[in-house]
């Protein structure tokens, strides 16, 4: 459980700092550090068990199904590993206090280190490569945070997108290669896969794995070409740079290729794509690391090449190369983490980190310089430090490779590493430290306070103590690292400062001789260097990203570029052309069906309907004409629909046609009359063409549909509603039955809707009226000469007489509904038309002071008395909408039927009522707005029975 | 008689109709009328989800007419779940909006209430016919979402949305009639045992109806070349209302799982997997192409909307191999990305509010109040749609690479999810550090002063800790799925439970 | 008595449908708006008249049944169809604002209500009204 | 709101509730058409439809039509009908044997003694039914009726014709 | 004699609607097309008459009541909107 | 009688996708109404045709055409209803709002999608008699 915990602490830790921050800098820092501490001291409880060789295991199943666990195991690896995440992580959280600025937010950045660390932890930690990944991919978000955490920098964030993008795709790959791995191996847990190296290596899928796997360790440890993102990410404050870019996240790849090492290494394969690449980054890396003249970006270079190294000897896929692999990294943690700090300790103190404005700080900084000059004798390779040890081991293992036949190209390009190596080390030493003072330092420096410099001089310590006597500082860890590494692999090695005079010597000494040559003669080199070509890996990235956005928003905003006539062309191309092949797709056979006579009178109907269609087509731009002609096209379906025995809708299509047409009018006053030249075919004859051809193949679609359907049998339940109708439903006009019994859901879902239409309209209109629209509105005058009577009397008599003769109408149509055509929502509709009628006749103002009726409350009763009547049935535990009816006897009346649907129907008519007024209404009540002066107290204009010029009410 | 199967679509049309009626011109009214059905729903939800974990399928004849003659609801796992998320989400909006939004026009509330009982009327109803009546329900009620508060973009984003989904409707009814015209039938359940009969010459308009039937889900569910409507729907709407819409494109998923697993299925003879050729390849374009809109955004609300398609992108690709395995990853993707994009929208409405004029525009602009909290929220947001670990989405997409494994096209499956799971990475990195750290770089100028209300945080916060939830519990929700998914593919238990509801007392 | 019944039906459908077309066809023929006003108001409302009646007898006379809705239509169609024409007239004379020349004078201080109005409008005095929501 | 008073309602019960009477029974008329087949249900229906109709209508019809004489208003509705049957035959002869070229069409102006908005909306229609004549417009203040003749050499005969016939008959019916 | 009276009534109507959509399609103004839609209601509505009788059925009368209805109705709505432009003022 | 229908069916769709597509807001609403006539006739054809065998239950009936079909119809009738409705209040605030009322939203497609011809209006006096009426107050 301990594992868990020591992954979790620096998360739990996280959430103080940026809480904390009141509580001051220094107790900032001292709670980080307090929960690094705590899980570097439970890390420490559990390395006795690994060095014993036992493995520590804790599990969670987290996801079963897929294989992801919560597991964690501590070998020699992740302790080696964790130990130095975290014990790097407490120097750098000390380190840290005193660099960053007042101004800096520290809260945040304590939190963000400390989700980094858990991540970190996590990954190394980690027993299942599921659960790898998701701290694999956490690395890549809380560096992303911390290389953009000077937010004010355009570097810093450029940097951090660029480090997450590299970075987050080399973990997408990896993705695909673990569950590639995970797959082969039939387990996504380490401990099982490492066990299964013959089958990995025998499997087809090896390849596809190991390339995916590895893309994410080389992008991750700025692997050549992926090496680019590295030295921007220094962008960061130093102690990130020295944290991230030096002991911990670059190293993951490593980390990971040494985890995977047993299982994935030994194969050609493996040693042509992972030497190859370490070898060539190593030698690339040094090379450019020479000529930075940022401090910072020498270091990282100078990390990338050192990265390469680590990788190429993993490459190498010996016993031994990996031994070596396992102490460079643990040499190279140190010195290169004192040389980051150190860094950043002269540009804390200098105020610049250009090599070309410093020199001679020897004196100022004696410290610094000191602490500078062992670690930078190390990172060159020389003895009795560290570095020297493992670059030894390097070459020794260098020499012994062949590659493709070649038995010294390894060890000769490694050497020029080294060369390179060795000069851009001095390089930092010399043209900072030394050389003559200078006038101009940004600011004056002097050495850091000790919470500063104590942490890289720790570390100083480590890299003489290692280096002096390495068998007894750090013998112990690498033989258990190295244990975990090989898989418990025989190997016959021995870490010392001396191993006799062997060619790796040889080779160390020429590349000290030949890198301070090179330093020597640094101008004449760099001057070679510069007028060489020099592709600039941020450029091209930069350029690809740039060329990525270009391309993504010429196409996404080319393709979405707001024209609703595309939209609808790819959609109504797409329905058609699905249909076509839908159907050409599966067997047809012609129907059977016998076919119904034409009827002259429907010849001469379907005349007018494609005369009608015709006419609106070619109309369409005179706008009230185009109404009127489509109105006449739904007038010969309405008659289609008497003719082919479906009175019911007959009337409703023909009453809600006057509805529609009468709102389509009112709103049509404010729009334009007529559509502008720019629409008329003349105009784009081409889109019209192109339209005209979708329009016809998707008509003819249509027919043929249509006309296949037509002309066979087909089965239906309508037996069961013929049947039950009378019965069950108590009523003889089964369409009303159904829509209110067998299927009154649909209806109470359909009176819902127009319902909402309502209120949508009413929110739509009421919110023109103020704002900006509003005022548009009431400096809006018509368009059109209006004629001079508003409310004329033969108008207002004829609607008068008009309104009870439609109610009574309503209300007949309303009774019959349930057993002869008609029903609630006819019945609304024919008294919503003739009470507008009055609107019409006599103006909104007067009519509406003359209704009484709320239409909101009137379609929210509506809903309701339908719910409620529905509702009524679950009192007696029968279903929503259960109905009821029952026929009763009166005397004089005689017989009569009432029937719960009734009052469904109640529903329907007050919410079709409500919603058809409250929308036609308030649409003209917009009219209204539009001139307020017109108001109108009295039914008509004149009323010739009154006296003159007095007021009638 | 268990009437708790109605309640999810009763409670929210009551309580839409009592808004309109009573509590129209009190705020406070309106708001505690909305919230307390709000939070009913998921109570009831909660429920139907518990009564639904036995496995068995619940069914309720309204009118107490049986199938396939009356209209049945029928509650299995996948509706319940469907139920739950709705109402989570549902909730979660809510709290948003009622911090102001709700009252920058009018009939904010009932609309939302009707919105819901629409989404969960399709969710539960068993009848395709019935399943159109409730589509229109949700889509007339977000047209007036959609266009809440006003403004020219909007409004006219607005008549795109609604000419669009008119269209849709349209075709909705005509493969609805294709369908009943060689089935003669509406009840899903029924058309299940109907479709393995239909004569090899009535074949051509089943498959027709059934694939302009699948188009039109697509539609809703944005699919490409159908997906045009929502850049320019969900950019525009009012953040909240974008947030909710986040449940409406899964309503198409839903469908499509519901009525092609149920009726075009294993069973389904000569029709059989009638929708996976259609929809792998579209559901792969629109993934694409979604994520490279992510890259092209020009806004965050614009970002989020493209996220969506493509998330809708990688559901339907995996819904479109048709196996349980796959549609239990599905599912849970579904979950995650339906969270995630609601919340998402929201962030972009935290940050909008506070930017002016220039909204939720990728353009620098000066710090906003409250910002550093607000970036954390999209850090998280980001996270997890764009599918990176620890949240959700990232279980989600392991989940969706594991389980097409085995189908044909999984190598490009998996090379399309991953590449363009690295394209929105790098699509929401570039906006975040624009709208979040750019200002930094700026001169400091005062920073416009915003109400720092406790709610839409909390909102926001409480989408986050769902996705934390689901992907700190992701086993037992898996092992939810997988049950959900062996139901559907096991349609007999439906399709019985369904046709043999009683007819009540007739 | 079934054949006069029969001939009254008959007699009644044919001069229906003899006036609907004679008004159909003055539509198309007359030379103007104004005049072609003339025969759908009169001939088509007749023809559709005697269709109504030949209905009511034939049902009234062969199915047993007393149906007399039919005047309702009738009454209806009586009703509405002058007004209709006078609309269409006057939105005609709207339409053609030349016409208002050839128009002869009211014979009163005011003109034609299509053109004029009264001088003092008595009926605009509230203009909040308008902007009172209207619920 | 403010500016205008409500609309009071001052009207005894008995008005309140049938407000028109004759409305009231024409409606049950009405509605026993509709039904097309007598019975007492539907007749009580009726009553009940017509007065609850009437009632809620009454708003929009404030002035009670003054009917003086229902005996008359019937025989007029004769004679219209009759006219109506004349009318459709002259029409019908100027159509189809008489070319549009010699049509004598003309206006005519009807100065109204009518001042009954119904009356003067009765005579319009009667005007319309009717030998060769459309009523076209009212004169701003609905004192005269402009007349569209198909076929009226005879200008004052026509207007004779029109007031004799029809308005006098009106004038007795209403007030 | 019935049916040959409606096949004469049949025809006379289906001319005199054929009619009408020749004038609808003519004009020339606005009013004539609001005319000829006006009378090819009406012509419909004998022409459902003279359905109902040749069917021996009256359940299509609603349907008439409401041509003739709703024929009037949207003839005065478009006479009012090309008269005042608004058609509810 | 099938054919006349079949074909009346593709003749709406065709004309009501033809306009559908055009660029301003009116025709495409008068483009969805003949594409809901089309869809309604469709779907109603559904039940096949019958002449004269409504489905209303009587004595004297021989048979009854499929009675399902029209009620989905009548719901669908309505509910068109209903979103024709919003579609043209909805396209009207949009004019209000935008000023023109073409159906793209501004930018690179339709330059003519941000043209703002309500304001050129505004200032335009209507000569017409009742608009100088509203003018004058008492
Ligand atoms: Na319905
Ligand atoms: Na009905």
């Amino acid at each position: 459980m301990s594992l868990v915990l020591i992954v979790l602490l620096p998360f739990i830790g996280a959430l103080f700092p940026a809480l904390m921050i009141r509580a001051g800098r220094s107790a900032c820092a001292a709670s980080t550090l307090v929960f690094t501490l705590l899980a570097f001291a439970l890390l420490m409880s559990n390395a006795p068990a690994v060095f014993r060789g036992e493995v520590v295991t804790a599990s969670w199943d987290w996801l079963p199904a897929l294989g992801l666990q919560a597991s964690f195991f501590l070998d020699g690896l992740g302790l080696f590993f964790a130990g130095l995440i975290l014990g790097i992580g407490m120097l750098i959280i000390v380190y840290a206090r005193f660099y960053l600025a007042k101004d800096d937010p520290m809260g945040v950045f304590y939190t963000y280190l400390l989700l980094f660390q858990g991540a970190m932890v996590g990954v190394v930690l980690s027993d299942n490569i599921l659960l790898l990944l998701v701290f694999w991919e956490l690395t890549s978000l809380s560096s992303f945070l911390l290389i953009g955490y000077w937010k004010h920098l355009p570097e810093g964030r450029q940097g951090a997108r660029m480090a997450l993008t590299v970075t987050g795709a080399g973990g997408l790959a990896m993705i695909a290669g673990m569950l590639i791995l995970g797959d082969i191996a039939g387990s996504y847990n380490l401990t099982d896969i490492l066990h299964s190296k013959e089958a990995i290596q025998a499997s087809p899928l090896y390849l596809p794995a190991l390339v995916l796997i590895l893309a994410g360790c080389f992008t991750k440890s700025a692997q050549f070409p992926f090496h680019f993102w590295l030295p921007h990410a220094m962008a960061a404050p130093t102690p990130v740079s020295a944290y991230l870019h030096s002991a911990t996240m670059v190293k993951a790849g490593l980390f990971l290729m040494a985890r995977m090492w047993p299982v994935l290494a030994g194969t050609t394969e493996w040693f042509y794509l992972v030497a190859t690449t370490g070898l060539v980054t190593m030698l690339v890396a040094a090379g450019i690391a020479l000529f930075k003249d940022d401090l910072k970006g020498l270091l990282a270079y100078s990390t990338v090449s050192h990265l390469g190294l680590v990788t190429m000897l993993l490459g190498f896929g010996t016993p031994l190369a990996a031994v070596a692999a396992v102490f460079h990294i643990l040499n190279h943690a140190t010195f290169k983490a004192a040389l980051f700090m150190n860094a950043g300790i002269v540009d804390h103190e200098a105020g610049t980190r250009d090599i070309r404005r410093l020199g001679g700080l020897l004196q100022l900084m004696p410290v610094t310089a000191t602490m500078a000059m062992v670690a930078g004798a190390s990172m060159a390779g020389l003895p009795p430090f560290n570095g020297f040890i493992s670059k030894e081991m390097m070459l020794h293992e260098a020499v012994d490779t062949v590659w493709l036949g070649n038995g010294w190209i390894v060890a000769a390009l490694a050497t020029l590493a080294a060369c390179f190596s060795v000069a851009y080390s001095f390089r930092y030493v010399v043209h900072v430290f030394f050389g003559p003072r200078r006038s101009d330092y940004p600011h004056k420096p002097h050495d850091p306070p000790a919470g500063m410099w104590l942490p890289p001089a720790l570390l100083v310590v480590l890299v003489v103590a290692i280096g002096l006597f390495p068998d007894t500082v750090a013998g112990p860890l690498v033989a258990v690292v190295a244990r975990a590494v090989t898989g418990g692999a025989l190997m016959d090695y021995h870490l010392a400062l001396w191993h006799g005079v062997t060619p790796a010597l040889g080779l160390s000494a020429v590349a000290v001789v030949v890198g301070l040559a090179a330093l020597a003669a640094y101008a004449r080199v760099r001057a070679a260097w510069q007028a060489g070509p020099h592709p600039e890996a941020k450029a091209m990235f930069d350029a690809f990203i740039a060329v990525a956005e270009t391309l993504a928003q010429r196409m996404t905003h080319g393709v979405h570029n707001g024209s609703l006539q595309r939209y609808l062309a790819f959609a109504l191309t797409a329905f058609t052309a699905v249909g076509f092949a839908a159907f050409f797709n599966a067997p047809h056979a012609a129907g059977t069906r016998e076919l119904l006579p034409a009827h002259p009178a429907a010849i001469v109907a379907w005349v007018l309907l494609v005369g009608g269609c015709a006419l609106t087509v070619a109309l369409f731009r005179r706008r009230v004409l185009a109404v009127l002609v489509a109105g006449t096209v739904g007038l010969i379906v309405c008659v289609a629909f008497i003719y082919l025995s479906a009175p019911d809708l007959a009337l409703t299509q023909i009453s809600v046609e006057v509805a529609t047409v009468i709102l389509i009018l009112l709103a049509l006053y404010f729009l334009p009359k007529q559509g502008p030249a720019s629409s008329s075919v003349r105009a784009d004859p081409v889109r019209h063409l192109r339209d005209g051809v979708l329009a016809v193949i998707a008509g003819l679609g249509m027919a043929g549909a249509s006309w296949a359907m037509l002309t066979r049998d087909g089965t239906s339940l309508s037996h069961y509603y013929l049947e039950n109708s009378v019965s069950g439903g108590g009523g003889t006009n089964v369409v009303n039955v159904i829509l209110v019994d067998f299927r009154g859901f649909d209806t109470f879902g359909e009176i819902t809707v127009l319902g909402i239409a309502a209120l949508t309209i009413y929110a739509l209109l009421d919110g023109a009226l103020f704002g900006r629209v509003g005022r548009r509105l009431s400096a809006w005058s018509p368009d059109l000469p209006q004629s001079a009577d508003r409310h004329p009397l033969i108008m207002v008599v004829a609607t008068r007489v008009m309104l009870p003769l439609a109610m009574l109408v309503g209300a007949y149509i309303f009774l019959r509904g349930h057993n002869q055509p008609g029903g609630g929502f006819i019945a609304a509709l024919v008294v919503s038309i003739a009470l507008i009628m009055q609107y019409m006749a006599s103006g909104f103002g007067w009519a509406a002071h003359r209704v009484k009726v709320n239409y909101h409350a009137m379609i929210g009763s509506g809903v309701l008395v339908a719910a409620a009547t529905g509702a009524g049935a679950m009192v007696l535990d029968q279903p929503f909408l259960t109905s009821t009816f029952g026929h009763f006897h009166l005397p004089l009346v005689g017989e009569f039927e009432l029937a719960s649907a009734m009052a469904f129907d109640t529903g329907v008519f007050l919410t079709v009522v409500g919603a058809v007024m409250l929308a036609l209404a308030n649409l003209s009540r917009m009219g209204r707005w539009t001139s307020p002066g017109t108001i109108n107290k009295s039914a008509m204009d004149v009323d010739p029975s009154a006296p003159p010029h007095k007021e009638q009410a | 008689m268990n009437h708790v199967l109605i309640l999810p679509i009763l409670v929210p049309a009551v309580v839409g109709a009592l808004l309109v009626m009573a509590a129209r011109y009190d705020r406070v009214l309106a708001r505690v009328f909305s919230v307390t059905s709000m939070v009913a729903m998921v109570a009831i939800a909660l429920g139907l989800f518990v009564i639904a974990s036995d496995g068995s399928v619940r069914t309720y004849a309204l009118g107490a007419w049986p199938a396939p003659f009356g209209i049945v609801l029928a509650l299995d796992r996948l509706s319940a779940l469907m139920l739950l998320l709705g109402a989570v989400l549902g909730l979660g909006v809510l709290l948003y909006a009622i911090n102001g939004w709700d009252l920058r026009g009018k009939h904010f509330h009932p609309l939302y209430q009707f919105q819901l009982m629409g989404i969960n009327g399709a969710f539960l109803t068993g009848d395709f016919f019935n399943l159109f009546v409730f589509f229109e329900i949700l889509l007339i009620a977000s047209y007036g979402l959609m266009v809440h508060g006003g403004g020219g973009l909007r409004v006219k984003a607005g008549v795109q949305y609604v000419v669009t989904n008119l269209v849709g409707s349209s075709v909705f009814l005509i493969a609805v009639g294709m369908i009943y015209s060689v089935t003669g039938t509406l009840n899903m359940a029924d058309l299940a045992l109907k479709v393995p009969q239909v004569p090899a010459a009535d074949q051509a308009l089943l498959q027709t109806g059934a694939v302009l039937l699948l188009l039109v889900f697509a539609v809703k569910a944005a699919l490409v070349p159908v997906h045009f409507w929502l850049p320019g729907t969900y950019a525009n709407a009012p953040g909240p209302v974008a947030a909710l819409f986040a449940i409406m494109t899964k309503v198409g998923a839903y469908s499509i799982i519901r009525l092609y697993v149920l009726a075009f299925g294993a069973e389904a003879g000569a029709a059989a997997w009638l929708a996976a050729p259609w929809l792998l390849p579209a559901a792969l374009v629109t993934l694409v192409l979604g994520m490279i809109g992510v890259l092209a955004a020009r806004s965050l609300g614009q970002m989020a909307s493209f996220a969506v398609i493509g998330s809708m992108g990688l559901l339907l690709s995996t819904v479109a191999v048709f196996t349980e395995q796959a549609t239990a990853a599905a599912l849970y993707y579904l979950i995650h990305s339906t969270l995630a994009a609601g919340t998402l929208f929201l962030i972009a409405d935290l940050v909008a509010e506070r930017r002016g004029l220039l909204r939720d525009r990728l353009v620098p602009a000066a710090r906003i109040a409250q910002g550093g909290l607000i970036a954390t929220l999209f850090f998280v947001a980001a996270i997890a749609i764009t599918g990176m670990p620890p949240l959700s989405g990232f279980v989600g997409k392991l989940l969706v690479l594991d389980a097409v494994r085995a189908s044909t096209h999984a190598t490009w499956m998996w090379s399309l999810i991953l590449a363009t799971s690295l394209i929105a990475i790098v699509g929401f990195s570039r906006g975040g550090s624009l709208l979040f750290w750019k200002p930094h770089a700026l001169p400091p100028g005062p920073v416009a002063a915003h109400r720092a209300d406790a709610l839409p945080f909390v909102a926001v916060g409480g989408l986050l800790a769902c996705l934390a939830l689901l992907t700190v519990f992701a086993g037992p929700v898996h092992a939810w799925l997988e049950l959900a998914a062996a139901q559907l593919y096991a349609p007999a238990g439906y399709i019985e439970a369904v046709l043999g509801t009683a007819g009540g007392l007739r | 008595m079934e054949f006069l019944l029969e001939l009254v039906v008959s007699v009644l459908i044919v001069l229906g449908g003899f006036f609907a077309l004679v008004g159909s066809v003055g539509m198309v023929k007359l030379p103007d708006l104004l005049t072609r006003l003339h025969a759908p108001t009169k001939a088509t409302t007749l023809g559709v008249g005697g269709a109504l009646a030949a209905s009511m007898v034939f049902f009234a006379g062969f199915e047993g049944d007393l149906s007399i809705h039919e005047v309702l239509i009738t009454a209806f169609l009586f009703l509405t169809a002058p007004i209709s024409a006078h609309f269409i007239a006057k939105a005609h004379l709207h339409e053609h604002a030349e016409l208002r020349d050839g128009l002869p004078p009211t014979g009163r201080a005011q003109g034609w209500s299509t053109f004029d109005s009264l001088p003092d409008p008595d009926d605009e005095d509230d203009g909040d009204d308008a902007r009172a929501a209207h619920h | 709101m403010a500016a205008r008073p409500p609309v009071t309602d001052t009207r005894s019960r008995f008005e309140r509730w049938l407000p028109h009477p004759w409305l009231t029974l024409m409606l049950v008329l009405l509605w026993m058409l509709l039904l097309n087949e007598f019975s007492v249900g539907g007749l009580l229906v009726g009553f009940v439809l017509a007065i609850v109709i009437s009632r809620l209508t009454s708003q929009f019809w404030p002035e009670r039509p003054p009917i003086k004489s229902y005996r008359k208003a019937l025989s007029y509705l004769g004679l219209v009908a009759w006219d109506v049957v004349v009318a459709n035959l002259q029409v019908t002869r100027l159509i189809l044997f008489r070319p549009a070229a010699r049509l004598d069409v003309r206006w005519v102006v009807l100065p109204l003694e009518l001042r009954s908005p119904e009356a003067i909306t009765v005579l319009a229609g009667t005007i319309t039914m009717t030998p060769g004549t459309v009523s076209c417009d009212l004169s701003a203040d609905g004192r005269s009726l402009l007349v569209h003749c198909l076929d009226a050499p005879d200008t004052e005969e026509a207007v004779r014709q029109m007031k004799d016939r029809y308005e006098a008959r009106l004038k007795e019916i209403f007030p | 004699m019935i049916t040959h009276a409606l096949n004469f009534g049949f025809f006379a109507l289906s001319l005199a609607v054929l009619l009408n959509l020749w004038r609808l399609l003519r004009g020339p103004s606005l009013m004539d097309r609001v005319l000829a839609v006006d009378t090819m209601v009406i012509n419909i509505i004998a022409l459902i008459i003279l359905f109902g009788i040749q069917q021996r059925t009256t359940i299509f009368f609603e349907a008439a009541l409401l041509f003739a209805m709703f024929g009037f109705i949207s003839t005065v709505a478009y006479c009012r909107f090309v008269l005042r432009g608004d058609v509810i003022e | 009688m099938e054919f006349l229908v079949a074909s009346a069916i593709g003749v709406m769709t065709a004309a009501g996708i033809y306009l559908v597509l055009r660029t301003r807001t009116f025709p495409v609403v008068i483009g969805l109404s003949l594409l809901t006539y089309a869809t309604n006739l469709f779907l109603f054809a559904t039940g096949r045709l019958a002449i004269n065998q409504p489905p209303v239950i009587s004595a004297d009936a021989a048979a009854y055409i499929d009675p399902l079909p029209q009620a989905l119809v009548l719901t669908a009738i309505v509910i068109s209803f209903g979103m024709t409705a919003v579609v043209v209040v909805m396209a009207l605030r949009a004019y209000l709002e935008t000023g023109n009322d073409h159906v793209d939203l501004p930018g690179d497609a339709s330059p003519e999608a941000s043209d703002d011809d309500w304001k050129q209006r505004g200032r335009k006096q209507t000569a017409g008699p009742g608009a100088k009426k509203g003018g004058v107050r008492a």
